[in-house]
């Protein structure tokens, strides 16, 4: 158990002992307080690994879980995971601490929150370090159920419950897939560990599996980071509580499936499917995201939309820097491209940082005014200065402006988006054009719906008394994380560098270790001359700043969208038809009725049993070895053939039954022509204590009514009955041609030594199959208590089911 | 032999088989005792018949017939009693409670 | 030779029997009933020690070696339902102590339970196609027995149908056994393998391995579930949940053991069609249970998507595919039983079992709560709980053996199944609390016991997997070559 | 059940039962040689016993014989599976049946099985049982 396992499941054993801290100290402490040492120390720990990853070196431990099985907690520390880590670690203090502030100690179950919390966060921490695919799985779906216990944290709202039902269901889904992706790898592979599959890369594109494997790993991936379609998912998400949504929602879970992506890149990387679902899926979110932001009147749902556009933004960094795998080492292309991912990194730590900032800071508007409509709001500005500054430097980061770290980032995507418009391969040269186009477009809604969230909720004139409540500046409590975020906004803009050595590079040779030593990476500056890049962000600029000025001009284009075609009504519509549809189905053939169910039986075993004789003729007939008939044979056959018949048309009750009674006489004959004396005489006396219990149990039943039933009903009766009987008789038929073995059964014939008894029947059943005796006396002793309790016992059951229908 | 008595068996089956999907409690059981001869006749048939004489020693002839479906045929008609009692009586009791021996009316699904 | 293996049987048998003597002594029958299935346990984890060190434990029952008489047969796969059989059946007890009520206890409760298990253990343990026979018939007259126990009028009604679908399985049973015997002339596992091993398996013996199949299915409720969900909703809690652990896995044994010993030759076809099977039946059940809004239909619905996945197992026919189905049974005994004992409690505080007419249940049951949302997560084979490793195995198995489509719908049935019993917790724990402790129905005294046991080990074979592997390697590998069975059974003088 | 009060048919049913009685024995004892045995001594003498219950009203009978044939039944299950615990016990396998010959007073040489126990138990399980069945229906009136 190495340190870092323990920092790794750290909260977990904490969460044990949260319930008990918040009995003990509520109201006094808040349990935040005790919570918030967890991240901090995980911080700290993960903190002091920069030096060795920055240059270079990596980390490796093992726990085992199942060695037998090859699926243990082998932990695995690179730049990649590390930066994943301290983001996790970090914005999680910060989230812990802002909660304290944010959720009363009077009135909420901090210990179930912190519980949710820490599960998370422990889980989190365990898919970004495992290096054993299945073990990463594991992490991974908790990670997902700690989601859906923290988005229906307010239980008791229809909105949560059905938020996390969704959250769950999609991430879920993703997550089997992503299974079943994994199972394919380690069949490929014959590993589970993906630094020993990154050996195995030739070996794996070359596979049949590669494909479905990508695939299905990459609806993993898709579904966690919210990736179009499968988006719908996050705004409504957004049910839980707001430090929630600044956390999992914005800064760490939906990273996840970017993390998975980088994390593979090396695998999958290089090719034409993975480039272009990777960036593909990618840029068509980044697109509907900032389009679908804009309409939103909801802060939160803002917020929500415009994250969903911002990990289109990385996604598709990701995939075109997977493009440099194909040129691999040694040439002019291998670098220029992989600059994509490694802006997708810094961006992806910008967005943590300047989106968990916004998030708390609509956390704080909305705990402030209780609302959080933009409708409701405006004109906040003098009331809520600092809120004002924060949101303005967070938006002002997330469009791209100087000077925020934002205007990076943006500036290397545009970079890497023209640099992509002049690939030459994965049939870039036909359509590469429209990479750049949509990501400016795409920029230019993200412009607008920054200006939106910034000047429609602090500008104008203010709307007080339409809230209920005094409003004011936020405590510093809750402004203390905020204001920590939107000093790194800052920060990374004024030394980007810094990060880059210490963070970023250590991260970008971790996707890409096999071109690490090939590739310079740029030094990032703000300025580089009047250059595409600077006039696109331009462009940005004037056409976002016309757009958002006319914006109730242009607004209503939105309704020309049919509301029934959102993904959200697909989603729903989808739900409620798989339900409704199910009933029909099972309605459809459970019906309760057992003559149905017979039916079923008997025809599947028509099919199936006479299929099989077809298929393997298994049919031969040989009589040769057939015993003589006698006269006799022929008279009881006869007898028995009509005693049957008769039960088949009796009228009344009592010639049934006496029928079956001379039926069963009938068969005790046949057991003595077939010199079976013990069998003829119990069958004799059983079939004597049988029909007494027929005329004793059924003295009262009502006279036999007529079958008056339909010929149809009669016919399938009649078809399965005789088809049945033909089978009984073809394969008794068949066997009886086929007898391959000698019985052991002369093994008995000696019983007198063996056993002492002359009568072999009764030797066996005493004594060489005692056993089955023993047992079938039991089973006639049950029988008997049975009836007993039949008799006996008449409980009155359960209302509704007294009556027959 | 066997040919006519495997053709016997198969004729009960689809006697007890054709009861049993009628939908009269007593038309069903009687099925199911039928089928359960029929049963009872396959198995001695499948033993191979009158090779010999009954299996008592003592008794004159070299060979006997095959004894051992016979014993296990003594086991499956006592336990096929045991089952055919129970089952009476409960359809008995089924019939006193729910007030009738028709079993389309025993579905029980309209109450969900 | 060794005489511990017939304890399983007669142990449950005597006890039983001694409660029928001493009728009106409720708390001897407890006490008694509590004391076997511990014996049993305790029998079932010596030989394991047994088996694991000098191999699969055979006994021919008086003296008479196998084929003539009847051998009793403790390998690793046995002895690891019986195990689990045990455990769950113990926890079930507990849990009737405190809600069966005195009426039925006085009616020979506890000694029926006894013989069922007796009938269970049975058939895991017999090596002899007649005497699995008489153990169903034992195990199903008991349950006849028990599903009627009380007769009321949803239990009658069900148990008719319940009765007469068995009786024809077991008519079944006997004509397939008889097919066999004209075919082979020997009733013995270990010797009809043997025999069959020589003339090989096509022709007319292809058609008495459907029969077989076609009888242990019905009992299983592979595909031919018909009976399952109305009977399993019929009787008290605790007989449903131990039938819902129980007796489709003794089906599903009896479909393993005779597709892995006996008829094993020809796996591109019989093994082939269970697989088809199988995914018919998950696919059917997850569609049950998504369907309704009941929790007795939701939990018996899973039932059949538990019997299909672990069928899918099998009909990999592959050694990880063996070891996946392995630890699903386990784990499908346990949580089986876990969940219609959760789900019978909520009916027994709330008195309905229609999940919109609950909500809010969390408030006023916290633990009860969180125990079923546990088992929930289990049940849908979520990590780290205890299905995980056998849906993963399961998976990997239909993959390696190119049944791609078979491994997909198991995840995507798993996936309805998480819908469904998500559903159940959402609507019936939370929402707005509106009921009180005053206006409940009954209490959860007692009732939290064994629930709890379950749930711990559910969790523990979650993430203890690692201290059970062993067993199930044995019992994978003893499923894998059958010859080990065989030697054991017939000495070296097989063939 | 209706009792019917013909004394006729009551002395005939004594006698016919007595005689019933003998030959289930006999049937009984023959089953180690000859057709017969634990079964179907058992039933025919339950038979007997059932006759006994329709000619003579129930509750007389059961003054007159007072056992409760469920707990028979148990006694015979038991009894059996203790003829193959005794095998265990001498550490042969459970179910060991075993059998001598003996020169006993009166019978001269006899041939003494414990199978013949195990069919003891058979019989008592199966006599118990039947009488159950019928008794209990014959309450219901």
């Amino acid at each position: 158990m190495s340190w870092l396992h323990i920092a790794i499941l750290f909260p977990f054993l904490f969460a044990v002992f949260v319930p008990l801290l918040y009995k003990s100290f509520t109201p006094r402490i808040h349990t935040g307080w005790f919570v918030v040492s967890v991240p901090l120390f995980i911080f700290i720990y993960l903190f002091t690994f920069i030096p060795k990853i920055s240059k270079g070196h990596t980390l490796y431990a093992v726990v085992e879980w199942l060695p037998s099985y090859d699926i243990n907690f082998a932990a695995y520390v690179d730049g990649l995971s590390l930066l994943l880590g301290l983001l996790i670690a970090g914005i999680g203090t910060l989230v812990v601490i802002y909660s304290i502030y944010y959720l009363s100690k009077h009135r909420e179950a901090l210990n179930n929150f912190y519980v949710y919390l820490l599960l998370f966060m422990g889980a989190m921490l365990g898919v970004v370090f495992s290096d054993n695919i299945y073990v990463l799985y594991v992490f991974w779906e908790i990670t997902s159920v700690s989601s859906f216990l923290l988005i229906s944290y307010w239980y008791t709202r229809e909105r949560s419950r059905y938020g996390a039902q969704k959250s769950m269901l999609i991430t879920v889904f993703g997550g089997l897939s992503m299974l079943a992706g994994f199972i394919m790898l380690s069949m490929i592979t014959d590993t589970n560990s993906i630094r020993e599959m990154f050996e195995m890369v030739d070996i794996i594109q070359l596979h049949e599996l590669f494909i479905p494997a990508m695939v299905l790993i990459l609806l993993g991936a898709f579904t966690k980071s919210a990736q179009f379609p499968f988006s719908i998912w996050l705004p409504d998400a957004m049910e839980a509580p707001t430090p929630i949504s600044a956390y999992l929602h914005s800064a760490t879970m939906v990273k996840a499936g970017i993390y998975l992506v980088a994390r593979l890149t090396p695998i999958f990387g290089g090719t034409y499917e993975w480039f272009w679902l990777v960036s593909g899926i990618g840029i068509i979110t980044l697109l509907y995201g900032s389009l679908n932001a804009v309409k939103q009147a909801d802060l939160k749902a803002l917020l929500a939309y415009s994250t969903i556009s911002q990990l289109g933004l990385i996604m598709s960094l990701l995939g075109l820097g997977s493009a440099a795998l194909y040129y691999g080492n040694s040439t002019a292309e291998t670098s220029l491209y992989a600059a994509a991912i490694f802006a997708g990194i810094f961006h992806l730590i910008n967005h943590s940082t300047f989106k968990g900032c916004l998030f708390m800071v609509v956390g704080i508007i909305d705990h402030e005014t209780g609302t959080r409509d933009i409708r409701r709001l405006g004109g906040l500005m003098h009331i809520m200065p600092v809120s004002f500054t924060l949101t303005l430097i967070g938006s002002f980061s997330m469009a791209g402006l100087p000077p925020f770290n934002g205007f990076l980032s943006k500036e290397m995507f545009f970079t890497a988006a023209a640099n992509a418009a002049s690939m030459n391969i994965f049939s870039m040269e036909k359509i590469g054009l429209a990479i750049p186009i949509i990501a400016w477009i795409a920029s230019v809604f993200t412009f607008v719906y920054c200006m939106i969230l910034v000047f429609k909720t602090f500008k104008g004139k203010n709307k007080l008394e339409k809230l209920d409540k005094h409003v004011h500046e936020g405590s510093i409590g809750l402004l203390v994380s905020p204001l920590i975020l939107g000093a790194l906004v800052i920060i990374f803009f004024f030394l980007p560098n810094t990060v880059a050595e210490y963070l970023l590079k250590p991260a970008f040779t971790a996707v890409l270790p096999t071109l690490a030593d090939t590739i310079e990476v740029k030094h990032i500056s703000a300025w580089h001359g009047f250059n595409l890049e600077l006039f696109m962000t331009l462009g940005v600029i004037i056409l976002g700043s016309i757009l958002y000025v006319y914006l109730k001009k242009w607004y209503r284009v939105y309704r020309l969208y049919p509301q029934a075609m959102t993904l959200n009504n697909l989603y729903n519509f989808g739900l409620e038809y798989t339900q409704n549809i199910s009933r029909k189905i099972t309605d459809y053939y459970m019906t309760g009725s057992i003559r149905h169910y017979l039916v079923y039986i008997f025809a599947f075993i028509i099919l199936v049993v006479g299929g099989s004789l077809w298929l393997f003729d298994g049919f031969k007939i040989d009589t040769s070895a057939d015993s003589p008939i006698s006269i006799y044979d022929i008279g009881i056959v006869t007898a028995v053939f009509f005693s049957a018949a008769t039960v088949l048309f009796a009228r009344n009750r009592m010639a049934a039954i006496t029928a079956v009674g001379a039926l069963g006489f009938l068969v005790s004959f046949f057991f003595v022509l077939f010199r079976a004396p013990d069998l003829a005489l119990t069958q004799l006396v059983v079939e004597t204590v049988t029909t007494a219990l027929f005329l004793l149990c059924f003295y009262h039943l009502p006279a036999l009514k007529e079958e008056t039933r339909r010929l149809p009903f009669k016919l399938t009766n009649a078809v399965i009955a005789i088809g049945i009987g033909a089978l009984v008789t073809i394969v008794a038929l068949s066997a009886n041609g086929n007898r391959m073995f000698a019985s052991i059964s002369t093994f008995y014939e000696n019983s007198y030594k063996l056993a002492g008894a002359k009568n072999i029947v009764n030797a066996i059943l005493v004594d060489f199959r005692g056993i089955d005796t023993m047992l079938e006396i039991l089973v006639l002793s049950i029988a008997g208590l049975g009836v007993y309790t039949l008799i006996k016992l008449k409980l009155v059951g359960r209302g509704k089911d007294e009556k027959a229908e | 032999m066997e040919t006519m008595m495997s053709i016997l068996v198969g004729v009960l089956f689809a006697i007890g088989i054709y009861l049993i999907l009628t939908k009269t409690l007593l038309r069903i059981i009687l099925g199911t005792s039928i089928l359960g001869h029929g049963v009872n006749l396959l198995i001695i048939t499948m033993g191979g018949l009158k090779k010999g004489g009954p299996p008592l020693l003592g008794i004159k002839g070299l060979s006997y017939a095959d004894s051992l479906p016979q014993a296990l045929l003594l086991t499956a008609i006592v336990i096929n009693f045991a089952t055919t009692a129970l089952f009476l009586v409960l359809s008995y009791r089924a019939y006193k409670v729910l007030g009738t021996d028709n079993t389309e009316q025993l579905r029980g699904n309209e109450n969900e | 030779m060794n005489n511990l293996i017939i304890l399983p049987i007669i142990i449950p048998i005597l006890a039983g029997m001694v409660m029928v003597i001493f009728r009106k002594n409720i708390m001897m029958h407890r006490i008694f009933s509590l004391a076997a299935i511990l014996a049993v346990g305790a029998a079932s984890f010596i030989l394991m020690g047994q088996i694991k060190t000098k191999g699969v434990q055979t006994l021919q029952l008086g003296g008479w070696e196998a084929p003539f008489g009847v051998s009793m047969v403790a390998d690793m796969f046995a002895m690891l339902l019986i195990m689990t059989t045990s455990i769950v059946a113990f926890c079930c007890l507990l849990y009737a102590f405190y809600s069966i009520g005195k009426e039925r206890e006085l009616h020979y409760f506890y000694p029926l339970f006894l013989f069922l298990i007796t009938g269970v253990n049975g058939s895991f343990l017999t090596g002899d196609i007649f005497n699995l026979f008489v153990c169903f018939e034992l195990m199903l007259v008991s349950s006849y027995v028990l599903i009627s126990l009380g007769g009321t009028g949803i239990q009658l009604r069900e148990s008719i149908k319940y009765i007469l679908i068995n009786v024809i399985s077991s008519f079944l049973f006997l004509v397939a056994i008889a097919y066999l015997y004209a075919m082979t002339g020997t009733l013995n596992f270990a010797h009809l393998s043997a025999r069959i091993a020589t003339v090989g398996q096509d022709g007319l013996m292809m058609t008495i391995a459907i029969l077989f199949l076609i009888v242990f299915s019905l009992k299983a409720g592979l595909f031919l579930f018909y009976w399952l969900p109305g009977s399993y909703s019929a009787p008290p809690t605790v007989i449903s949940a131990i039938f819902a652990a129980l007796l489709t896995k003794v089906g599903i044994y009896a479909i393993i053991r005779v597709f892995t010993l006996v008829f094993y030759h020809n796996p591109e076809n019989t093994h082939f069609f269970i697989g088809l099977l199988s995914a018919i039946t998950m696919i059917l059940g997850a569609i049950g249970a998504v369907a309704y809004n009941d929790i007795q239909k939701i939990m018996t619905y899973n039932v059949v998507v538990g019997v299909g996945l672990i069928l899918a197992g099998v009909a990999s026919f592959t050694a990880v595919g063996m070891t996946g189905a392995l630890y699903y049974l386990m784990h499908d005994m346990i949580i089986k039983a876990l969940i219609f004992l959760l789900g019978g409690t909520i009916i027994h505080l709330t008195g309905t079992s229609k999940i919109s007419e609950i909500s809010g249940l969390i408030r006023l049951h916290p633990s009860l709560g969180w125990m079923f949302f546990i088992a929930a997560l289990s049940l849908s084979g979520i990590p780290p709980l205890s299905g995980f490793i056998g849906k993963l195995f399961i998976t990997e198995g239909t993959f390696s053996s190119g049944y791609f489509w078979l491994g997909g719908i198991g995840l995507i049935t798993s996936l309805m199944v998480l819908f469904s019993i998500m559903k159940v917790f959402m609507n019936i724990f939370w929402g707005y609390t509106d009921l009180t402790l005053e206006e409940e129905k009954g209490t959860t005294k007692g009732l939290l016991l064994p629930i709890g046991i379950l749930v711990f080990l559910t969790i523990a074979l979650g993430l203890g997997t690692e201290s059970i592997h062993e067993f199930i390697d044995l019992a994978v590998e003893g499923l894998m070559n059958p010859n080990i069975y065989i030697e054991a059974v017939l000495g070296n003088h097989s063939k | 059940m209706k009792k019917p009060n013909d004394l006729l048919i009551r002395s005939v049913t004594k006698v016919a039962v007595v005689i019933i009685f003998t030959f289930a024995i006999n049937l009984f004892i023959s089953g180690h040689h000859y057709p017969g045995g634990g079964f179907i001594g058992g039933l025919t003498f339950a038979s007997a016993l059932i006759l006994l219950f329709l000619t003579f009203d129930m509750e007389s009978v059961r003054k007159n014989i007072p056992v409760d044939f469920k707990v028979l039944t148990a006694v015979g299950v038991i009894i059996a599976v203790l003829t193959g615990v005794g095998g265990m016990i001498l550490d042969y396998p459970f179910l060991t049946q075993t059998f001598g010959y003996f020169n006993l007073p009166i019978f001269g040489k006899t041939e003494l099985a414990t199978a013949v126990i195990f069919d003891i138990g058979v019989a008592l399980a199966v006599i118990g049982t039947a009488v159950t069945i019928i008794m209990s229906i014959g309450d219901d009136r």
